[in-house]
């Protein structure tokens, strides 16, 4: 059933699926785990397939680094989503630094980081509240 | 009095705010207040007048303040139609200022000069609604008159006359931004300007099955004029002290109304546009009902403020439904009911007044008997209640007399029977008052533990200010019957135009 | 008490005195009879036919009292109500006028 | 004649000025002169037209001079002077001036050259009239006032509802003669019939009329009805439907009146009667009938207003005019009740007034050969004898003596009524006896004799057989002295049946304003609780979500999006 077109389309393309998995995968994590730093786990994973996605799509076959060598027939890689990405790389660990720092300061306050449990404590306390 | 028309209508709009700051100044000293207030009134009166004259040879006076876009100004013109309410407000100012100092005085009431300040500010939103040259500066004016009224029907400042001034504001703001700013725009958007023009700057302009939609946010959106359903404000308003219910809400404040009223039917639709799209005979059908639902609301009501304001509900919906009838006789049976009603009414109030002053009373049911004790107020009560029930010799009978000529005009017959039903109404709702005051003895309710009356022979009016400016309006009805044709030449050109002028000539297709 | 004779009347009450008895009945008959014979002996220029039917008018006059007072019965027997039918808001139901107050008035 | 004074200007001139003057002597002397001062002006017009004036344009005639308002001109401002002559004694400033205002307006109508100044008087008469109803001064009056006035204010109403459409239609304001065929010209017919007390536009009379002061009935008795009387002999003269509508006028009253109780009324019940006799002249519309129009309304306000004067006179000595509680009342009251006969007398009997202008009626109802409507005449002359010319002095001063047992009799009436009672008497009798000067009035130039012998023949006959029947009925006991009680008319239709309705439909619009208020004010709050139960501190969308689920609604929706925008774009 692969034909010729086919068969080329999907491998052609492979990286691109490769992302697709993977950032269904990180997704997948981030809704279905419970557990905090799984979730933040899944949110990594998810950004990892959103910056291999860019750098696949800058990426010229044949192409250098994008780093002037002085030859006129170089071909360079499309440069700005590396450095789209680059920067992303830099918020996504700040982002993922602030995430596991807030899951501390949860663990400190209800003593768990299971999302679920989390949800229990605060009704517990809405109710007394407003009781 | 050499003035450039331009500067006489800047003084007439600014001279009672000149008044509200020289009021202010004279916080201390009363005498000195109601002085300026009394002196400011007259200086008014003679402005408006002085305008007379020309308007009636047909000139039209303007001045323009500051042009805010190109051909949207802050700018005034006088014509007819704002030269009779000008004249009505500042008139009956005269005789108001006269009235508030015996009532306020004979009532001791708090906070006086705030008071005459506001009082002063709405005479000078009032007259300078009259003689806006076009929508916008109307609009502005409107609104200040809202607002400058506000602390007056809440003057007492206790729950109630909190929650009626709240009911007051909130319908009156609510609806003109929420109707009447809309049509401003839209009519703005569709004719480029918001002059008022006689016949109207609709015409070919907008698509006549719309028209009813627009004409219906206008008329809502003027809830100064006190269509049903949006008349709420007006038996609310009622907590205020009487002078203001008598000058604000049955002269200026709803005359601002119907007088707006006109204005959009004449100068922004053009009676004749409305007459060949039948645009407004939703409107003609809605004001009738509110003339009769208000009516009989008003039989149903024990204080006589309360009555008296349900039947200005009623009458007010007699010159929006004039202007409904999109009849040359129409409009001029509205213009001249702005007058006839607003002397009758006010007379009305002032009289409810004095009777509160003289023996605070505001049922009607406690007033038996009242009447061989206050002879010249009842007398007053009884020449303003035959004058808005339409009998001749008295102002009344004339404005009925065109709005049944305009709706025999208009071909609808049945509007002739809701003004005879109305007659009725008022008859049943107003004279019952005087006639129980003079002629049902009193004693049982005296011994029945009510407030009762002093049982001293002879006459107890209230203090002279608050008897002698009712009677005078009372003549003033007497007078307008008489007179009423000096009314009539000063609305003709606005009523019948002639068909040569260019005003008229624009409206062809 | 006979007001006839009553002297402490006025002249002219005693005169209706008479009236009130049964002579004044006797009168009004004997003059009725006198005009009906007349009808036999005086020829009247009737417009209408049943005018010259003897006796014509004072049988009608007769005969639309009796009709009246029949009338008038079965409309009583029917429409009457008693005085504080309306009260208060008629003056049936009155007690009536004291003297001061017809003075008033 | 510029130089004449508007008669009606003088009695409302005069009504100004009377305030200021003591009461006692010199004010009644006052009252007194001003119609005799207004009947001399009218004496002295001559017909045309006088005093127009402008008003709005409208060129507009005071006083249209001719001689049928002339005749109502001067009948009116004589019997004005023999009501306050009666009304002497009375030291009420209200019930004053309102007597000559109301005699003002009776008589500025009756010159009235177009519909707006007929109007303005018409409204006048309205007016005034009440406030001698409601100087009675009891609770009962006060509600009985505001009735007639709703009714005669209506009557107003209609009539200048009317003018606009007649005016609409025709451009033409004058009071003439019309043509019954248009809105208008109906609406005005209307106006008309219910001052003319038309059957089922009636009941304002017998309703008002016992109201009313003993002195403010007299007045009342002058001026509205004929007033319309001569309004629809102006304007409707000659229109058939009237001669139906006057034949029922003469029935129906009739009866009532031959029931009644309270004797007012029943003088009340008998006018209207005779205003059917008038009516039906109007609809026959010949000058003989238009003379006999004219001629029966002098008569018939000389004679009933001496019958309202006696029971006046009765109501003012015992406090009641109602027959259950008077009888025998001669021995007290001698003079009066002489006159009251005279008064019943002068209906028809020849020599007195009455008699010339119903013969004058019967004549033309027989000239136009409606031998119907002659028979029903015929009947009503008989009928009104016996019900106020026989049964009702009858019932007031003859039978048992009711205030025998009294502690104290009542006295003859005073000197001023007395003389008033003979004065119009008199003028009766003067009229019937001199029945040329008396046809030398009338509107139009017809040769008529009354006194011939088939007249007083068929007269004496009628009455004296009318009589003999009341007294035979009487001994037979067919005719009682009624018991205290009403009789319900058509007014029952107003004051019960459409009060009754008037308030259901209050009371379902209250509820049902109510319900839906309630029902409105519900919902508003059930829609505003539900907001606030989603978005209120507790509501679902206000608690913190689990950052799992959020994410995955995130991506829904952000697929959503996707969808979306794809779909648009292809």
């Amino acid at each position: 059933m692969f034909d010729d077109f086919s068969s080329s389309f999907i491998i052609q393309h492979y990286n691109y699926w490769m992302v697709i998995v993977l950032m269904m995968v990180g997704l997948y994590i981030v809704v279905s785990r419970g557990n905090l730093v799984k979730k933040i786990v899944g949110l990594n994973l998810f950004q990892t397939a959103v910056f291999m996605l860019y750098i696949s799509v800058g990426k010229i076959i044949g192409g250098t680094a994008p780093i002037l060598t002085g030859n006129p027939d170089e071909v360079y890689s499309n440069p700005l989503p590396h450095v789209l990405i680059l920067t992303a790389i830099v918020v996504g660990v700040a982002t993922t630094a602030l995430g596991l720092a807030l899951i501390v300061r949860i663990n400190e306050r209800y003593g768990t980081i299971e999302e679920d449990e989390i949800a229990d404590i605060e009704q517990e306390i809405d109710r007394q509240e407003s009781a | 009095m050499d003035m450039s028309p331009s500067f006489a209508i800047s003084l007439a709009v600014l001279l009672p705010l000149i008044g509200t700051v020289l009021i202010g100044m004279s916080d201390r000293r009363p005498n000195q207040r109601e002085a300026v207030s009394i002196l400011t009134s007259i200086a008014l009166f003679y402005v408006v007048a002085g305008f007379l004259p020309d308007v009636m040879s047909g000139a039209r006076p303007s001045a323009t303040w500051f042009e805010v876009l190109p051909s949207l100004s802050l700018a005034f013109e006088i014509e007819p139609l704002g030269m009779l309410f000008a004249l009505v407000a500042s008139g009956l100012w005269i005789v108001t200022a006269l009235y508030c100092i015996g009532y306020m005085r004979g009532n001791k009431e708090s906070h006086q000069t705030r008071f005459y300040m506001c009082f002063a500010l709405a005479i000078s939103a009032a007259i300078g609604i009259a003689f806006a040259a076009n929508m916008f500066t109307l609009f502005i004016f409107y609104e200040v008159l809202t607002i400058s009224t506000y602390p007056l029907v809440a003057h007492k400042q206790n729950e109630a006359a909190k929650s009626g001034a709240r009911t007051y504001l909130g319908i009156l703001i609510g609806t003109s931004i929420g109707f009447q700013l809309i049509a401003i725009i839209w009519t703005w958007i569709l004719a480029g300007t918001l002059d008022f023009k006689l016949g109207g700057i609709l015409a070919g302009k907008i698509d006549p099955t719309i028209l009813p939609v627009l004409l219906g946010l206008y008329a809502f959106g003027i809830g100064k004029a006190a269509l049903m359903p949006f008349h709420r404000w007006l038996p609310a308003a009622m907590v205020a002290p009487t002078p203001v219910s008598a000058l604000l809400h049955a002269v200026a404040v709803v005359k601002a109304g119907v007088f707006t009223m006109l204005k959009v039917g004449v100068y922004i639709f053009g009676i004749d546009l409305l007459a060949v799209t039948q645009a407004s005979d939703w409107l003609m059908w809605l004001a009738a009902a509110s003339i009769l639902i208000a009516s009989t609301i008003a039989l149903t009501k024990d204080n006589l403020k309360a009555r008296l304001a349900y039947s200005t509900v009623s009458q007010l919906s007699y010159i929006t439904l004039g202007m409904a009838l999109a009849t040359s006789l129409g409009v001029m049976g509205g213009a001249m009911h702005i007058a006839m009603h607003a002397m009758g009414k006010i007379t009305l109030f002032m009289c409810a007044g004095a009777i509160y002053v003289a023996t605070h009373k505001t049922e009607i049911s406690d007033m038996d008997g009242l009447g061989r004790i206050m002879p010249f107020t009842f007398g007053a009560f009884l020449i303003g209640a035959l004058s808005i029930i339409g009998l001749p010799p008295l102002g009344g009978a004339w404005s009925k007399w065109y709005l049944m000529l305009g709706a025999a005009d208009a071909g609808h017959q049945i509007m002739i029977v809701v003004f005879m039903v109305s007659s009725l109404l008022n008859v049943a709702y107003l004279l019952p008052i005087v006639a129980r005051a003079f002629f049902v003895p009193a004693p049982r309710f005296a011994s029945a533990g009510a407030a009762a009356v002093p049982v001293r022979g002879g006459i107890q009016e209230a203090p002279i200010l608050c008897v002698l400016p009712p009677v005078i309006t009372a003549i003033g009805c007497l007078l307008l019957f008489f007179y009423a044709g000096e009314i009539y030449s000063l609305i003709y050109p606005v009523a019948f135009p002639d068909p040569s002028s260019a005003a008229v000539q624009s409206l062809a297709p | 008490m006979n007001a006839k004779t009553d002297t402490s009347l006025p002249a002219i009450a005693r005169l209706l005195g008479r009236l009130d008895g049964r002579m004044l009945f006797w009168l009004l008959v004997l003059a009725g009879v006198l005009l009906a014979l007349s009808d036999f002996a005086y020829h009247r220029h009737e417009i209408f036919d049943f005018e010259a039917v003897p006796l014509f008018y004072a049988g009608f006059a007769a005969a639309s009292v009796l009709v009246l007072v029949l009338a008038g019965g079965i409309f009583r027997a029917l429409f009457k109500r008693g005085e504080n039918f309306y009260a208060p808001f008629s003056t049936d139901s009155e007690p009536p006028l004291k003297a001061q107050e017809r003075d008033h008035a | 004649m510029p130089d004449i004074f508007p008669p009606a200007l003088i009695f409302i001139a005069a009504a100004i000025v009377l305030p200021v003057l003591p009461k006692g002597n010199l004010r009644a002397l006052f009252l007194l002169a001003v119609p005799l001062v207004a009947a001399h002006e009218i004496w002295q017009l001559s017909e045309g037209v006088t005093h127009t004036y402008e008003l709005l344009g409208y060129s507009l005639t005071l006083m249209r001079v001719d001689q049928l308002s002339i005749v109502f001109g001067l009948i009116f401002s004589f019997a004005a002077f023999l009501a306050l002559l009666y009304a002497w004694h009375v030291k009420d400033t209200v019930q004053q001036v309102t007597t000559l205002l109301y005699a003002g307006s009776a008589i500025g109508a009756v010159f009235a050259g177009d519909f707006v100044t007929l109007f303005i008087f018409w409204e006048g008469t309205a007016v005034a009239s009440v406030f001698l109803i409601w100087a009675r001064g009891t609770e009962g009056a006060y509600y009985t006032g505001m009735r007639y006035l709703i009714i005669q204010i209506a009557s107003g109403v209609i009539l200048v509802a009317g003018m606009a459409l007649h005016y609409h239609e025709t451009g033409s304001l004058a009071f003439g003669a019309l043509t019954l065929g248009s809105l208008g010209t109906w609406a005005i017919l209307i106006a008309f019939g219910i001052k003319a007390a038309f059957p089922l536009l009636h009941t304002w009379l017998p309703d008002a009329y016992p109201a009313a002061t003993p002195t403010g009935t007299v007045v009342l008795s002058i001026f509205t009805t004929k007033l319309a009387i001569y309004s629809l002999a102006r304007s409707f003269a000659g229109t058939e439907i009237l001669i139906y509508i006057g034949t029922v006028m003469v029935f129906w009253p009739l009866i009532y009146a031959a029931a009644e109780n309270d004797l007012r009324r029943v003088l009340a019940y008998a006018l209207n009667n005779q205003l059917g006799f008038m009516v039906i002249a109007v609809g026959i519309g010949t000058p003989l009938a238009l003379n006999g129009v004219a001629a029966h309304a002098v008569a018939h306000i000389l004679y009933k207003s001496l019958l309202f004067m006696a029971m006046g006179a009765v109501l003012y000595r015992t406090g009641t005019a109602k027959a259950s509680g008077l009888g025998g009342l001669y021995r007290s009251m001698p003079i009066t009740a002489l006159l009251c006969i005279v008064g019943g007398l002068a209906m028809s009997t020849p020599l007195f007034a009455g008699f010339v202008s119903k013969s004058l009626i019967l004549s033309s109802v027989a000239k136009a050969y409606e031998p119907l409507i002659w028979a029903a005449l015929l009947f009503g002359s008989a009928g009104i004898f016996y019900v106020a010319g026989v049964r009702l002095p009858y019932l007031a001063f003859f039978g048992e003596d009711k205030f025998a047992g009294a502690p104290e009799r009542p006295k003859e009436a005073p000197w001023n009524m007395l003389l008033a009672m003979g004065l119009t008497a008199a003028s009766c009798f003067a009229l019937g006896l001199m029945p040329a000067t008396f046809m030398s009035f009338l509107p139009y130039d017809v040769a008529y004799d009354a006194y011939t012998p088939d007249h007083i023949l068929t007269q004496l006959q009628v009455l004296s057989f009318t009589a003999i029947a009341f007294f035979a009925l009487w001994r037979f006991g067919l005719i009682k002295r009624p018991a205290p009680g009403i009789l319900v008319d058509s007014d029952w239709l107003n004051r019960r049946l459409a009060l009754a309705i008037v308030k259901l439909g209050a009371y379902i619009s209250r509820n049902m304003w109510g319900l839906m208020s309630r029902t409105a004010t519900r919902r508003l709050d059930a829609f505003l609780a539900s907001i606030y139960r989603a978005h209120g501190p507790q509501g679902p969308l206000a608690r913190s979500w689990p950052a799992g689920s959020m994410v995955l609604w995130i991506a829904v929706l952000l697929g959503f999006t996707l969808i979306l925008s794809f779909s648009q774009s292809l």
